[in-house]
């Protein structure tokens, strides 16, 4: 059967460096796994948009690891973007948080 | 002996992660877990970049790391420091 | 197996949970921040599937826009909720359950069916790259071979903004955003917002070699625009200004076929030699319109939280 | 029989995209309606790009893959205008459940 590059991967024959890489990235991806309970179980809006926050930290690091895992440098830029606008849904949350107390003393 | 250094600092931060993650989990309250947060995103993202940048060999790469660390670590702590005021003035605020 | 089996495997397995429990929570809060960390999974995802190109596009729409969005209409569709959970009664279907299964047990059939050496598009892609004015073969389908769909589709952004400030009763876009951003939001936004820019100038450069391109850009530079707006900065573009902006990727596209046709060529028939420069010329003006009609899709939706200057029917 | 990594990731694409579309039939409230849709998009796109990734030698396929990139700028301004729409509409189906303090 012939073989192409992906299938290297698959077939367990990378070189040490890589295997260690791809053994890291999916230890972080157990990490967001294990925070998906976090947001699952809150309590608060604001426990859940901070587990979000993680994941986006955690996320970066990951699309970083691959980066180097895979050689594929385009990801460095995908982590780039990543950390610029991870912020973005926070900053969101918080002012749709104010936007909710300012309706609450508004009507009280 | 590079290569040692880089995985020992790869390995370093997935330790940060981890607590991280365990304190996002374990933690009972909503400003304890805020603190943890912080410090799994700083040091953690620092370590494997640290550990990357090594392994790299490259300045160019490795200044890009830099940024994207830095990058993050802004919207980190600020992202923090949002959610902290936020889950402050709702405690004030509400009386609850 | 091999770890990277094992990730596959593990971050499928994950991305369907993720996926159910977005459908299913019972909050709709909660859903909406699990649906933000779904994108960031996609992202991954196109990033194993040799795809940096749409893990860009995702981390900017999935992980940014769509979330912003999202909490946005949460919060105007529920303005006094406090911290409570708007909860929605959900009536569970069988019937409906069942007929989701059986669909995806013929799917899944019909795509282990695929025949495995189907050829694709790859190789023509590669025989005409030379000849199309860019080296990264994804740009080179969107701008060059495939120009029409790209056009198209700017057509249909341009009638989303439309259709979106149709809903409400103003039709501009100089509306006064929420006031009251803290001091160190401000600084934030001041520190990230030329960043932000920078970097998809950087992604609309790179477009022409590497991952990157108009829609990266673009979404980018929309991020930025709803960033300004959290903050509480006013839009600065006027009335026709954004007129202008919103047209000019759709604008750019039809005056550079015009005047190919003129000179005797097809639309988008690029003389070899200009390809690279016609297409820089063209992804500039995309990127920003999508960056504009990203911006307006969002402060278009913002009928009832900020004070429209020219409409203002619907405040509350 | 194995897996290939094409394959593991066009099975998600198909379970990702019934979920949605039992999310869209069956959810009541315009939201949740608007993100089962962008699942079945999701799902949708992830096909595309898995069809892709088959046989990959230096690059993956790149037709789909500026196909699913206009995709995705289309779905978030659709997605745009539907919350638009319910907006508009308001969400009647609701009732409000107390969080319990954090």
């Amino acid at each position: 059967m012939e073989r192409f590059a992906l299938d290297a991967e698959y077939a367990n024959d990378l070189p040490a460096m890589q295997l260690f890489l791809l053994v890291l990235a999916l230890f972080l991806l157990l990490n967001v796994i294990a925070g998906l309970f976090r947001i699952i179980r809150g309590p608060a809006a604001a426990d859940r948009m901070m587990a979000a926050q993680l994941f986006g930290t955690t996320g970066v690091a990951i699309l970083l690891v691959l980066a180097q895992g895979l050689d594929a440098p385009d990801l460095r830029n995908v982590a780039l973007v990543f950390a610029l606008l991870a912020v973005l849904a926070t900053v969101a949350f918080v002012r749709t948080q104010e936007g909710k107390d300012r309706t609450k003393r508004r009507e009280g | 002996m590079i290569a040692a250094a880089s995985v020992l600092f790869c390995v370093a931060g997935a330790v940060f992660f981890l607590a991280g993650t365990v304190g996002l989990l374990r933690l009972p309250d909503t400003f304890c877990r805020l603190h943890a947060l912080t410090k799994a995103d700083n040091l953690g993202l620092g370590f494997i970049v640290l550990g990357l940048a090594l392994d790299s060999g490259s300045w160019a790469v490795s200044g890009k790391l830099l940024l994207i660390w830095l990058l993050a670590l802004l919207a980190g702590t600020s992202a923090c420091y949002l959610i902290a005021n936020s889950v402050l003035a709702k405690r004030e605020g509400g009386g609850g | 197996m091999s770890a990277a089996v094992f990730f596959d495997l593990l971050l499928a397995v994950t991305l369907v949970a993720v996926a159910w429990r977005v459908l299913h929570a019972p909050g709709t809060f909660e859903a909406v921040v699990v649906f933000i960390t779904l994108g960031l999974l996609m992202a991954i995802a196109w990033a194993r599937l040799s795809a940096p190109d749409i893990a860009l596009a995702e981390a900017a729409v999935g992980a940014g826009l769509t979330g912003v969005l999202l909490l946005d209409t949460l919060r105007a569709l529920h303005p006094g909720a406090g911290d409570k959970e708007p909860v929605v009664r959900h009536h569970p279907s069988w019937a409906a359950s069942v007929a989701a299964a059986v669909l995806a047990g013929v799917l899944v059939l019909a795509l282990l069916g695929i025949p495995r050496d189907a050829p694709g598009l790859t190789e023509r892609v590669v025989e005409e790259l030379p000849r199309s004015g860019v080296s990264q073969p994804v740009t080179a389908v969107l701008l060059n071979f495939r120009s029409y769909d790209t056009w198209l589709e700017l057509g249909v952004l341009l009638i989303a903004v439309v259709a979106v400030l149709s809903l409400r009763a103003g039709t501009g876009l100089t509306g006064v955003p929420p006031g009251g951003a803290g001091a160190p939001l401000l600084w934030l936004v001041r520190l990230l917002v030329p960043m932000v820019v920078l970097v998809g100038g950087y992604l609309l450069w790179l477009g022409k070699s590497a991952a990157g391109g108009a829609f990266q850009a673009g979404v980018l530079l929309g991020a930025a625009g709803v960033l300004l707006w959290l903050a509480g900065q006013r839009p600065v573009p006027r009335e026709w200004q954004w007129r202008l902006l919103l047209a000019l990727g759709f604008a750019a596209f039809l005056g550079i076929g015009g005047v190919l046709m003129a000179g005797g060529r097809l639309l988008f028939e690029y003389p070899p030699e200009l390809a690279g420069t016609l297409i820089l010329l063209i992804e500039t003006g995309a990127a920003v319109s999508i960056g504009a009609t990203m911006a307006a899709l969002f402060i278009g939706l913002h009928f009832r939280t900020g004070e429209i200057s020219t409409g203002g029917a619907d405040d509350t | 029989m194995t897996l290939e990594q094409d394959q593991i990731y066009g099975i998600t694409a198909m379970l990702l995209f019934c979920l949605g579309l039992h999310g869209v039939v069956t959810r009541p409230d315009a939201l949740r309606k608007i993100i089962a849709l962008n699942i079945m998009g999701t799902g949708v796109f992830l096909f595309l790009v898995s069809i892709a990734k088959r046989n990959a030698g230096e690059f993956a396929d790149p037709v789909p893959h500026a196909m699913v990139l206009t995709g995705i700028v289309v779905a978030v301004s659709a997605s745009a205008f539907g919350l638009g729409l319910a907006r508009r509409l308001g969400s009647p189906d609701v009732e409000e459940k107390d969080d319990p303090p954090s």
